[in-house]
This record gives structure tokens, C-alpha cells and sequence, in this order.
């Protein structure tokens, strides 16, 4: 170990205790394969031991690793028995690995940098013209639309009308002038169901029961004809007076 | 000039936030000479393809080929159905053109918004037809050859007449006669 | 294919804000059918000029050449330099991508700063690309078209020495070590 060596490094360009250890293992100018660990455990603790008291006691994670390091330091020194698993061979291949993989990362970033970056070394139309999509809408309505719109306007603008449709009726004066025209040909008491004309449609047939009862009542008022009833819900016999 | 010196031009040239004059060129380049050249080298290498070099009062500038600036626009058609406020304002200007915007509204018995009649011109089935002679003037509204293509009529006329609609029973449920007049004297005020 | 088709592909990539893919340069001419070739033949047609065709992703784009850059340099400011934390979390989104921040973290030995992804993906160099399957769900983070173009990469393949580093086992998933786990704890409690 060569004290000149941590002398020279940047303590401010560094980035926790991975990087500290990046650049010792660096500046012993070796292949990062051939590394002895070992050298650069003891490397680390007499850094932290000189430079920590004043720049890194602040620093959790570099006395995280000392104290880590320190352990596979003494692992690797014990005897082979009885050491747990993963050894500490194990371990410090795992920690060369990531040595090895954050330099790699590094140099790739660099020669990231490196590379022809845009707005630096090629440079691209400053303000293209663009390509613009317009979204143009075709409007869909048929003749149907159209004119049944129409109708529905003329209809709101209409006053509302309201009309009560015709339903078939046999009116009073119908069946006062058949009761009339019938009294002659009948003599005695007859049931009312004679005088009402035969009609297909029941609302019909209804309508001329009514009318025919009312102008009964209409005859007997006038003293044509005389009406009788034996009961209640019997049927209404008529008579010429 | 060398190549170089003509690939240094047309670089500039395509990288600069402005048209360049030569002298423009000539300063970034260091020198004036070949500059004339290299841009009359670069614009007839260009002149037949998607990318064309132009001059502009003096200067040059790349831009993409006068006869494809069309493809930079691209119109993307989508197809949609006219809403109902904008089929009855199309019908009754159908029917009663040329009408104003208010007399629209006064038939329809319900205001128009502005987009509506937007869309109709937009379509291509109205357009503006004149200025009514009376007090504020408005504008009228009237439909257009593309109207008739559009639905199929070879003249306004050939719309349904109201004794149309009622056979085809687009008015029911109105069927009181002395009717008829009433609304065709309406539709004449119009 | 005809020249027409060539130099109208010609114009869409001089005029378009973004690379294009043959997709879209396809889909505004309507037709994929010699797309690509008409893109190789323009490539080849700039090749040794002062502006180039270059592939970014599948995705192409006219840019200077880059040899000239030293001429073209002065007339822009110098984007501003990446710090080395982000630097190197770059990298190592770009080459192990999609990377949780806590791989990120591990690989680095060291918590990224709040400031370090910010401006990755401010520059839109990055963006989220996920959340891996796994307890906490955590959110990777992958590179993004513009990262290619921006440092002038066809594809990830280009990525310098990518192919060394996977077979060297540096691209590995990271492992959890007893020592990962020591230093990540240490790192969450900051």
C-alpha cells in the first residue's frame, strides 16, 4: 500500500463507499479481475482511519462497509473450517462483481457522453415545419332526418288540439222515435229487451240499452206509454197507455 | 472547393435557425470564396428531390419541395351524425330559405346556438345568402348545390310539401281539416 | 417504386418535429409497400453529404453529419453537463433497463440524489416503464426513443460494449448479497 495514492484522490467526485472503493481499487493500477481484496479492505480502513475523523464521520454508509469489510477481512483470514455460508471467498467475489460492474457502468456513461450527441456535435432542423393532422368531420344526415325534423317543428309550433274521436252511439231521439213506431204493433206488456235494436258492437249495444231506457222514461213522462216492474232487477215491461 | 467545403455548407445551412446569405456562410466558414459555388452545387443536388434548397431575398433555406407541402398536412376524415337542434335548423332553412337566423329560432321555437349553424356551413349545405332589407339587417341563410347532392334532390322543391308529410305521417297526430290552411298560411309569413 | 414516392418520403422526414417510423411514414402515404426501401435509398442518397438520414429506434431522422460538427458547434450553447451520479445512473438504466430504483441504488452502492432521475427524465431520456411483479411493486424505469436519438444510437444493441458486459455477467440481475442488503438498509435510512 502507497500512502501517496489516497493523497491524490478526489474525496468531493465521489459518491458513497462503492466509489471509494472504485477508485482505490483503480489506483493500484491493476486489473479489477486481479484485485486482492485483502489489499484493498486494508486500503479502505486506513482511509477511513486518516480522512474519515474530518470528512466522512458524517457518512453512515462508509462505517457500514468498514465495519463490513472488516468482517470479510477476518473471515478471509480465519481458518477455512467451520465458515459459514456464502464464504468469504464468495463474498469477496461478489464484491469484486460489483466493483466490476459499477466501473463498467461508469465507462459505459462516459462513453455514452462521448458519443455524437444531439446539439453538440449533429444537430437536427431547429423548427421543422411539423406534420399536421387535421380532423375533418363529414356530417351524416339522410332525406329521413330532414323531413321528419321538419314535421317535428311544424308540430311544436301547432297548437295543441285536442279531439275526441266519434264512438258509435244509438242517440235519444233514435230510440225515442222506435219505441214510438213499435208501440202500434204491440198490444200487451212487453219486456224493454224488444224495443232495443240488435247491435254486433258490445259499446253499441250498450249505448242503445241506455238511450232506449231513457226515452221509456221520456214516453212515460209524456203519458205514451205506462212502465212496470215486478222487482228489483226484473225486466221493465212497457205498455201503450 | 472541395466536397468538405460543400458538406460544411449544407450542414450550416440545414442546422441554422434562419435563412443564411452567403456572406452569413462565408463568415461561420472562414472564408467567402466557393461560397456562391457550393450553394449552387448543394441546391441543383437537391433540385429534383423531396428536399429542395430555395432562396429567399438573398438567402438560402432548406424546405421540403413546393409540390408535396401537401403531405405535411394530413386530413383525417371522420364520419358523424348531424345532431338533432342542427337537422331541424337544416330542414327549416330548407323549407323556408333565404331565413334568418331569428326567424329560424321563431320557427323552431327554440334558440340556435352558434355552432349549429357552424356546422351546417361547415358541411357544406348553407351558406349565407345575403342581407334581409329591414331594420338591423340580418343575415340570411340559404342551402347550397352540395345540399341537394348530399340528399339526393335534384331541387328544393322536391322536398315533401306538408300534405306529403301528413300522408307519410310525419305531422300526426293532426288530422282536423281547416287545418291545412292555417299552417300553409303560417309557412308563407315566413 | 417511383421517385415520387422517394422524394414524398424525403419531405415527410425533413419536415416531420419527430423521427418517423416506416409505420408512420406508411400510414400518412398509405401505403407500407416500398417505404423501406425508398428510406434506404434517400440514406444512401445523403450518405457522404452534410446531412444524413440516421436510424434512432426504428425511427428515422435527418441530422448533421457529425463529422462537421467542430463548424456547427459554435452556434449553439453547450447542453449542459450531466453530473457524474447522473451520468452513470444513465448508463445503467440504458443497460440493465427496465431497473427499479432500488437496483439502480445497488449497483451504485450509493441512494440516487432526488434531483437524479428528475433530470433524466426532465430531459426525457427516461421515463417509468412499470412496476415489476414482486413485494412493494416497485416502479422500473426504462430509456426512451429521444435517449436514442439524443446520443445518436439506432437501437440499444448499439449500446457501446453492451455485448462484452452481458457476457462478462456485468448485466446480471443483482444478486442479493448479505452485503446488498446491509448497504440498501443503510441507504433507506438517509
Amino acid at each position: 500500500m502507497n500512502d501517496g495514492d489516497f493523497l491524490t484522490l478526489d474525496l468531493d467526485g465521489w459518491e458513497g463507499p462503492l466509489n471509494l472503493l472504485l477508485a482505490l481499487a483503480r489506483s493500484q493500477k491493476v486489473d479489477l479481475h486481479q484485485i486482492s481484496i485483502l489489499a484493498l479492505v486494508d486500503q479502505y480502513l486506513d482511509y477511513l482511519n486518516r480522512a474519515g475523523a474530518e470528512r466522512l464521520d458524517q457518512a453512515a454508509d462508509y462505517l457500514v462497509m468498514a465495519a463490513w469489510l472488516a468482517y470479510l477481512k477476518s473471515c478471509l483470514l480465519l481458518p477455512r473450517a467451520e465458515q459459514e455460508d456464502p464464504g468469504p471467498e464468495e463474498l469477496a467475489f461478489r464484491l469484486q462483481q460489483r466493483l466490476l460492474r459499477l466501473d463498467a457502468m461508469r465507462e459505459a456513461g462516459a462513453r455514452l457522453l462521448a458519443r455524437d450527441v444531439v446539439g453538440r456535435d449533429v444537430f437536427i432542423r431547429p423548427a421543422p415545419e411539423g406534420l399536421a393532422t387535421e380532423q375533418r368531420v363529414t356530417w351524416q344526415a339522410s332525406l329521413y332526418d330532414l323531413i321528419a325534423a321538419y314535421g317535428l317543428v311544424q308540430m311544436r309550433r301547432v297548437p295543441v288540439l285536442h279531439q275526441i274521436a266519434r264512438r258509435p252511439v244509438l242517440s235519444l231521439e233514435a230510440a225515442l222515435s222506435r219505441i214510438e213506431a213499435m208501440l202500434g204493433r204491440i198490444g200487451d206488456w212487453t219486456a224493454i229487451a224488444a224495443f232495443v235494436p240488435k247491435q254486433d258492437d258490445p259499446d253499441l249495444q250498450r249505448s242503445a240499452l241506455a238511450s232506449t231506457v231513457v226515452a221509456t222514461l221520456e214516453l212515460a213522462r209524456r203519458g205514451v206509454i205506462d212502465l212496470r216492474q215486478q222487482a228489483p232487477f226484473a225486466p221493465l215491461m212497457i205498455c201503450a197507455a | 472547393m472541395t466536397t468538405d467545403f460543400q458538406r460544411a455548407v449544407e450542414a450550416l445551412l440545414f442546422a441554422s435557425e434562419t435563412p443564411l446569405s452567403a456572406d452569413d456562410i462565408g463568415a461561420r466558414l472562414g472564408t467567402d470564396e466557393g461560397v456562391r459555388s457550393a450553394i449552387e452545387a448543394i441546391a441543383a443536388r437537391h433540385a429534383r428531390h423531396g428536399i429542395n434548397l430555395v432562396e429567399r431575398g438573398g438567402r438560402w433555406h432548406f424546405q421540403t419541395a413546393a409540390d408535396l407541402s401537401h403531405l405535411l398536412r394530413e386530413t383525417r376524415e371522420s364520419s358523424r351524425r348531424l345532431s338533432r337542434a342542427g337537422t331541424e335548423t337544416l330542414a327549416i332553412i330548407a323549407y323556408h330559405e333565404p331565413v334568418s337566423r331569428a326567424e329560424i329560432e321563431a320557427i323552431r321555437g327554440v334558440q340556435i346556438s352558434k355552432g349549429t349553424l357552424d356546422v351546417l356551413m361547415e358541411a357544406g349545405w348553407v351558406s349565407p345568402a345575403g342581407r334581409r332589407e329591414m331594420p338591423g339587417r340580418p343575415l340570411t341563410y340559404a342551402t347550397t348545390p352540395a345540399f341537394l347532392r348530399h340528399f339526393g334532390l335534384s331541387d328544393r322543391r322536391d322536398l315533401p310539401g306538408m300534405d306529403d308529410l301528413r300522408a307519410a305521417g310525419l305531422l300526426d297526430p293532426v288530422v282536423d281539416t281547416g287545418f291545412d290552411g292555417e299552417l300553409e298560411s303560417s309557412d308563407e309569413d315566413d
